[in-house]
């Protein structure tokens, strides 16, 4: 069970959280003007790096807000977490 | 014959404790294992091992032992516990195990629970070091947790007989858990064992609460408890484990560590034999010679693999007459079932106990856990901990460190350095004390195995793999320990390994002539020792196993019969049969009184949500495959909305309350997931839009009442609105007075009928429910589950999420394409219809069936085939039956079902296989009932 | 003809531990707000400026407390039959406002053993050094989301929504029953085995 | 019951040479059963399998070895009953001792919709010619008497779906038995081989690139489960794969009480009693993306009191030990095997958690895809380009937890 510091309440178990996945994936400004490859990569092709990745998780049983993280999927160590919005800080890997 | 010293021990000699073994009658002590109890009456033989049935006895005195396994048969049963874990209690009854547990036919009765603690020192392990790492860190005002698996603290001390400051250890240990216990903010837990270690110091460990207290276990209390630790830093205290050398026919029992037989003696007043012979390859094995000795036991001879005795303690034994042979190696052992003599330099020992040292593993799980790096000691022939890290300290006899002295000023120092990391600052230094340890030294040999017949030479006792076995594997090609350990079976069994691991990495590593730092060694997992899947389940079963989610009317429904049926954690009215119905005809009559009458059923669980906010309707317009900014205030829209994909993940209805306010209703079971769905877009993707999303679900009560009828009982209860067709249209709400409270109703219908969807607060549910029953009973009024629901809806062809859509359907393939907006530039879905999937002639589309002979009922779930005979498998199959009922106002049974092309082929007769037959049935528009829609006005 | 009021727990107030009580029927509403110092002003209270706080205070609506749920949403808690007049008051103000008084019920735990009876529960640190009075948090106890407020040394008050109240009612007798506090009332919710 | 004894000898270590006709890289079960199927049905045996650690040390060594091929869709119980039926012969074919034990397998309903479902799944697997039946609660008591049927729990059993012809494996077994067979038709096995890199030219794979030096090839196998991902990102190829972790976990040995395989998707319990006598178990996916081969203990914890719902004799069984492994998740459940836009390359991932039950099938089916640079027909449908055209396999509806 992990730690995970909500940028507002502060670190809380795992359980109280739902994942997001990749975070920094905008929804496309016209999606009619894109291809179907890259309307598909949109829809279903995510990153999936083995290292820090960032993220999206919402503090779902807490104060309901989205936030992005940057995690080490090798160890699972929160490297930062962030608003949206905030640029994806600088981490060391 | 007894083997109970006259004194000694902690064990309560004034108790008299009864228990079986194999079914026969023992007695023992409180404070006494099942182990000792059995030892003391000189029963070594406890089990058969599992592959060649070979007797088994007891090696270690805890919870490293691999072979004491038993089973429990009182107060309840309980498999493969180890006998020397085992707390004797009154009425014990247990049997020897030969490798296989037997699971009681009964459902245990105990109670479980799991606690969360939090502490900013954990200290695992109550030993001499660990108990000086705790006073530590207590004395600096931190919180702190100290648990240890054994039910008095002591460690390592409880199994010997040294003085610290000049008292017996025991007073020493006895003073420290004092003031930690009388210490504000120290939490001091017995019996409990740290069993896993998981990121961001979180610990779980297992507190046997009430299994020592046997039949006298109260039953209010938890009979075992999961603590859930959460700890800003950890000491881990976890000791070492004493490990044998490999012989052949080193599996009789008599055969044990000699760290067993000093803390049978010490602790429990036990003698482990009256002959015992030493095969050691380091001092320690000494002291348990000379303290067994000095017990009246006869110690004929120690045999030292090292080429030289150490001076010191060979002159003590030659005091009290026992040899010691130096550079000597036990080569095997006789006797039938017990030891009776073992081989020494071609001669035969007479014997009744065999004690081996081969050295000590430091107890390096929980680091290894905590993905610290493990180094091989190549004097200590052994792992240890290989790294420092962040906020886990080793200290003690588990990195390795044998002398007491160090160890308790390891202890001092891990302490210190937690308790400043947890940010106090450490107050004063906890006094070390001075030992007069004689036997703690490294200096061993590194001495895995001494040649001899493979076969017998055991390297895991439990699984009962030999050396043999072992060379096998390395001849097969195997060089990983991983694949060797699987080969073989080595440290797979109860005891995971501890006391056997080090010793086949060693074998494999002389076997492949390489050295065990050359081999990754395999990877420690939790739990520790092993945890009942009750203890993990704790609290969440039966009753409290899921929350069943109540609506405030179910009182009324568990009074009226109904059945329920389960939606996600709802429970709701399925049907109310009323007596000698079944389903069928209760969901008939239930039907006919909605189309002929009125009926009303309980729907508060769907799901509401307040959209609020100045973007309101242009957040709407992107979530909804329709339009709904240009819904007028007061008026109503069903919409569907879509996933990325395009494909239909839930409906409802949409109010617009105001100009910047609507209430959106989700379906029952995705009430929650289409608010996060709502947040999440908004959050994460549109955070300038001024929208708030807000459950309301379980604020409102919801009773739609429908049926020609519906419109007389609601003029009843609402003096203040006009019920008039004209003044409250189709598809618009009002807010008024319903019995006398306010009350929010909209003219919606999910039945085709005349329909209103009365919505007051939870807390007036039951009551309005009432008074809606008491003001319909003139017209027959009936309430109706879900059953019915489903059927009123189905005859006019509207689909349920999730029984007529499976994340493959579109709006389109529902026959909703008046429902999906081709004004709208952009929606959540939209460009996903433009797949060429999506534009494909033949997709699943959701039709009507209607069988061939009227009373045939479809099974929903059956598949659908164009030919009239069956062809071999496999058969092209056309789609599938979402739906069948038998319908009253069609009076006839009819089905929905997904088709391939279903569109196009009204009219066509397709096939519905059921058990050997072949169902012919007529394609049909899915709207079955009340096709132009006279009926909703009334 | 006026339905009367029916709280989530009326079958339980004589089944509850002796430490816990409810209290139905208090007037709630979800504000989403940031421009709160306008809507603190009509209540009479300051909105809570911390998260994972609540405040309380006195005003034209009698006693007030506000409960931070998270940045810009918040719980007015008042007492019952305030709501209507409070939601008209704050829709004066910049923000939304949701009346959720049926939403979720109340409950008040009190006693020398609540934090224990919570840890079997409760992932939070509840030890007075971490969430002192006034902390209020969202989190989970057990299976279900709650809020829950410090409001005194060993007081606090936990708001669960209503659908869920049984459910929580039977898990709080079931962890209260090692520490004798159910008096002479039957064991409610204890896990069943398997009839 | 004893396992039987594994053969005296495997296989060796040899250093790797400087050119294969074929890499596969991954020595699991996957790629251990494609260099098998390469060597006996294509006569291609200059083929070298790499592997960055110990053979089928991965999700092989990690999984619950439940066989089945009771899938919804047309595609997927075609290429998972064709694997099924060599499951059947594999023991012979071998020539190891696999332990294939048909057992059957239910696949509990607790719901009015799991029980349509499972009858839809039924009647298709029918059609398809696969063995299925539905069975009621007194059904399900009568195939596997412990599993408590009684209506008062909080999700009762509302009946099951059977397949008789399903069961249960040894892993080990079944690994080792492919990669012996493999060796002694020349597949070099090289272990400790991490693949670092991808080398192409002119639009085809050349070589890898690895730990122990280049090795040069012309064709390539991807069969690296969970770090597909990784290795396709060498040649910048994007999947649609998520690598979860998955827990499972087993108790100790216990006398026989458990005859068959219980599988629930809608509590996340899938349950056997393994040959030796340990309940082994797997738990829900993890939510997050993750290579650690570790997931939380939570979701163990929910795992167990979802079983002692089922099975109530369970209580004082006690779990010896947990494990992760990493399953690569695709969006629509159903694995990715075929041709990739890189000439030589091919790309046999997104099994998720069904991995180990299609080992045979998608041994054969992707050796023949390599070998003729041609998909076969069992895995033609499973192609990358179905996210594009939205022709997915989607066995998430079928089963969220489809092991």
């Amino acid at each position: 069970m992990q730690l995970i510091p909500c940028p507002w309440c502060g670190p809380r178990e795992e359980a109280e959280f739902h994942y997001g996945g990749q975070a920094h994936v905008a929804y496309p400004s016209d999606p009619s003007a894109l291809s179907d490859e890259e309307w598909a990569q949109y829809v279903f092709f995510r990153d999936n790096p083995s290292g820090p990745f960032a993220e999206r998780w919402s503090h779902s049983a807490g104060c309901r807000r989205w936030f992005n993280a940057v995690r080490d999927t090798r160890t699972h160590d929160l490297l930062a977490v962030y608003r949206v919005g905030e640029p994806m800080p600088e981490v060391a890997s | 014959m007894n083997f109970r010293t006259p004194t000694g021990g902690t064990i309560d000699r004034n108790t008299l404790l009864h228990f079986t073994f194999n079914g026969e009658g023992f007695t023992g002590h409180s404070g006494d294992t099942l182990a000792s109890a059995l030892l003391a009456h000189g029963v070594h033989e406890i089990g058969s091992s599992v592959k060649f049935g070979r007797p088994r006895g007891i090696v270690a005195a805890g919870s490293e032992d691999p072979t004491s396994l038993v089973q429990i048969e009182t107060p309840f049963p309980e498999p493969m516990l180890l006998a020397t874990t085992v707390e004797l209690y009154e009425g014990l009854e247990a049997r020897g195990l030969a490798g296989q547990g037997r699971l009681a036919s009964i459902s245990d009765p105990a109670r479980y629970d799991a606690k969360h603690e939090h502490c900013d020192v954990l200290v695992v392990g109550a030993g001499p070091a660990g108990l000086v790492a705790a006073l530590t860190a207590a004395r600096s005002g931190a919180r702190v947790v100290l648990v240890d698996e054994q039910n008095q603290a002591g460690g390592a001390l409880l199994g010997v007989d040294e003085y610290l400051d000049d008292r017996p250890s025991a007073s020493w240990v006895a003073d420290i858990v004092a003031e930690l216990k009388s210490t504000p903010g120290v939490l001091v837990l017995e019996r409990t064992t740290a069993f896993g270690m998981y990121q961001d110091g979180f610990v779980l460990a297992l507190q046997k609460r009430t299994d020592h207290l046997g039949f006298a276990a109260p039953a209010s209390v938890a009979r075992q408890r999961v603590w859930r630790i959460r700890t800003k830093q950890t000491v881990l205290t976890t000791g070492a484990h004493e490990r044998p050398v490999v012989f052949p026919d080193n599996d009789r029992p008599g055969i044990m560590l000699a760290s067993a037989a000093r803390t049978f003696l010490h602790r429990y007043g036990v003698l482990v034999g009256s002959r015992a012979v030493v095969f050691t390859t380091n001092d320690s094995a000494y002291c348990a010679a000379i303290n067994l000795a000095e017990s009246g036991v006869d110690v004929p001879l120690i045999v030292d693999a090292r080429p030289e005795a150490p001076a010191r303690l060979a002159t003590e034994c030659a005091a009290r007459g026992i040899e010691v042979r130096a550079g000597q190696v036990v080569t095997g052992t006789e006797g039938e079932g017990r030891v009776t003599g073992v081989h020494v330099a071609g001669a035969t020992v007479a014997c009744d106990t065999l004690l081996v040292s081969g050295g000590w593993n430091p107890v390096v799980s929980l680091f290894s856990q905590a993905r610290g790096k493990l180094r091989y000691d190549a004097e200590l022939g052994a792992f240890v901990p290989g790294e420092e890290l962040g906020s886990v300290r080793v200290a003690g006899s588990a990195t390795g460190e044998l002398d007491l002295a160090s160890c308790v000023r390891q202890g001092r120092e891990a302490g210190s350095a937690a308790v400043v990391a947890a940010g106090f600052s450490s107050r004063g230094q906890v006094p070390l004390p001075v030992s007069d340890s004689r036997c703690t030294s490294r200096s061993g040999l590194v001495l895995w195995r001494v040649p001899g017949d493979e076969d017998t030479s055991f390297v895991d006792l439990q699984r009962d793999a030999t050396v043999s076995d072992v060379l096998r594997a390395t001849g097969a090609g195997l060089r990983s320990l991983e694949h060797i350990k699987r080969y073989t079976t080595i440290g797979t069994a109860h005891d995971q390994g501890k006391t056997s691991g080090m010793i086949a990495a060693g074998i494999v590593a002389e076997a492949l002539g390489v050295e065990p730092a050359d081999q990754r060694p395999t990877t420690f997992r939790p739990p520790y020792t092993s945890v009942s899947f009750a203890a993990l389940a704790g609290r969440d079963r039966g009753a409290l196993h899921d929350p069943v989610r109540v609506t405030a009317i179910h009182p009324w429904h568990v009074a009226h019969g109904a059945l329920f049926e389960n939606v996600g954690q709802w429970k709701r009215p399925w049907y109310y049969p009323q007596p000698g119905e079944d389903l069928h005809t209760a969901v008939l009559r239930e039907c006919r009184a909605a189309r002929s009458g009125v009926a009303m059923m309980d729907g508060s669980t769907l799901g509401k949500i307040d959209v609020q906010g100045s973007d309101a309707g242009k957040f709407l317009d992107m979530l909804y495959t329709n339009m709904m900014s240009t819904l007028k205030v007061g008026r109503i829209r069903y919409g569907v909305m879509c996933g990325v994909d395009g494909m239909v993940i839930d409906d409802g209805t949409v109010i617009r309350v105001g100009e910047e306010r609507y209430l959106v209703t989700t379906t029952t079971g995705n009430a929650a997931k289409i608010l996060d769905w709502m947040e999440e877009w908004l959050q994460t993707e549109w955070p300038h839009l001024d929208v708030h999303c807000t459950s309301v679900t379980d604020h409102w009560a919801t009773i739609p009442l429908v049926g020609p009828k519906s419109r007389d009982v609601l003029a009843a209860v609402a003096p203040d609105l006009d019920v008039s067709n004209e003044a409250f249209e189709f598809m618009t709400w009002r807010d008024t007075q319903v019995a006398g409270v306010p009350a929010r109703v909209c003219r919606i219908s999910f039945s085709g009928e005349l329909a209103y969807e009365i919505n007051v607060t939870a807390w007036h549910g039951l009551a309005v429910w009432e008074t809606l029953m008491a003001a319909g009973a003139p017209f027959g009024i009936t309430p109706y589950g879900t059953e019915t629901m489903h059927v009123l809806r189905a005859e006019k062809g509207y689909p349920i999420i999730g029984q007529e859509t499976d994340a493959t359907v579109t709006p389109h393939d529902l026959g909703m394409s008046w429902a999906v907006s081709k004004k709208k530039p952009d929606f959540i879905g939209k460009r996903s219809f433009a797949r060429a999937e999506n534009q494909r002639a033949d997709r699943k589309q959701l039709v009507g069936l209607l069988p061939v002979d009227p009373s045939v009922l479809l099974p929903e779930g059956a598949q659908i085939i164009s030919s009239d005979h069956l062809p071999e498998p496999p058969v092209r199959m056309l789609g599938h039956v979402t739906s069948s009922y038998p319908s009253a106002a069609l009076g006839r049974t009819f089905a929905l079902a997904l088709v391939r092309s279903g569109h196009s082929r009204i009219g066509e007769t397709l096939y519905v296989p059921v058990s050997d037959a072949l169902v012919p049935v007529t394609v049909t528009d899915s709207v079955l009932y009340d096709k132009e829609g006279t009926r909703r006005d009334g | 003809m006026t339905a009367e009021l029916v709280s989530p727990l009326a079958a339980w107030t004589s089944r509850l531990p002796s430490t816990v009580s409810e209290r139905p029927f208090l007037s709630q509403l979800t504000v989403r707000s940031s421009d709160t110092a306008a809507m603190g002003s009509v209540l009479g209270v300051a909105f809570p400026s911390r998260p994972c706080t609540f405040t309380e205070g006195s005003g034209r609506f009698g006693d007030v407390s506000v409960l931070w749920l998270g940045p810009d949403e918040y719980l007015v808690v008042a007492e019952p039959g305030l709501q209507v007049p409070i939601e008209e008051g704050l829709r004066a103000c910049k923000g939304s406002v949701v009346d959720t008084s049926a939403q979720r019920t109340t409950l008040v735990l009190e006693g020398p053993h609540v934090r224990d009876v919570l840890a079997h529960g409760c992932s939070v640190d509840l030890h007075p050094a971490a969430a002192p009075v006034g902390t209020c948090v969202q989190t989970l106890l057990a299976r279900t989301g709650i809020i829950l407020q410090v409001t005194g040394a060993d007081t606090f008050t936990l708001l669960v929504r209503s659908s869920f109240a049984e459910y929580l009612a039977a898990w709080l007798c079931d962890a209260s029953v090692e520490y004798g506090l159910l008096g002479e009332t039957p064991v409610t919710g204890r896990p069943q085995g398997h009839r | 019951m004893q396992l039987p004894e594994h053969p005296d000898f495997l296989w060796d270590d040899p250093e790797p040479k400087a050119s294969y006709d074929v890499v596969i890289v991954g020595g699991g079960g996957h790629g251990l059963a494609t260099a098998y199927y390469l060597a006996k049905v294509h006569g291609i045996r200059n083929v070298a399998v790499l592997e960055k650690g110990w053979l089928a040390g991965g999700n092989m060594a990690r999984n619950t070895t439940i066989i089945r091929s009771n899938y919804l869709w047309d595609e997927s119980s075609g290429i998972y009953e064709h694997s099924l039926k060599l499951w059947e012969g594999l023991e012979e074919d071998l020539g190891y001792p696999i332990l294939f034990d048909q057992r059957g397998v239910l696949n509990l309903a607790h719901s009015l919709q799991d029980v349509r479902d499972s009858v839809r799944r039924v009647n298709a697997n029918r059609l398809n010619g696969i063995d299925a039946e539905w069975v009621d609660p007194q059904g399900v008591k009568e195939i596997c008497p412990i599993v408590n049927v009684s209506p008062d729990v909080r999700y009762p059993v509302l009946g099951a779906t059977y397949q008789p012809r399903a069961g249960i494996a040894k892993h080990d077994y079944v690994a080792w038995g492919y990669a012996r067979a493999a060796h002694a038709m020349g597949v070099d096995l090289i272990q400790n081989c991490e693949v670092t890199g991808l080398e192409t030219a002119g639009g085809r794979i050349t070589a890898v690139e690895t730990s122990r030096g280049r090795i040069a090839a012309g064709r390539v196998g991807l069969c690296a489960a969970g770090h597909s991902s990784v290795l396709a990102a060498m040649v910048g190829l994007r999947l649609p794969l998520a690598s979860h972790p998955l827990q499972a976990l087993v108790s100790e040995l216990l006398e026989p009480v458990h005859p068959t395989v219980v599988m629930s998707n809608a509590v996340h319990v899938y349950v056997s009693q393994a040959h030796k006598g340990e309940l082994v178990m797997g738990a829900g996916i993890d939510s997050y993306n993750g290579y650690g081969q570790r997931g939380s203990f939570h979701i163990i914890e929910q795992q167990m009191a979802a079983a002692l719902e089922l099975f109530p004799v369970f209580a004082r069984a006690h779990l010896l030990r947990t494990w992760a492994g990493i399953v690569d998740v695709s969006p629509d459940a159903s694995p990715i095997v075929g041709l990739t836009p890189v000439g030589g390359l091919y790309l046999n991932c997104g099994w998720g958690t069904g991995g180990f039950k299609a080992t045979p099938g998608v041994g054969d089916c992707f050796a023949h895809t390599i070998a003729h640079d041609k998909p076969h027909p069992f895995n033609e449908p499973f192609t990358l380009e179905r996210f594009t055209t939205g022709a997915l396999v989607d066995e998430h509806g079928a089963a969220a937890v489809a092991h």
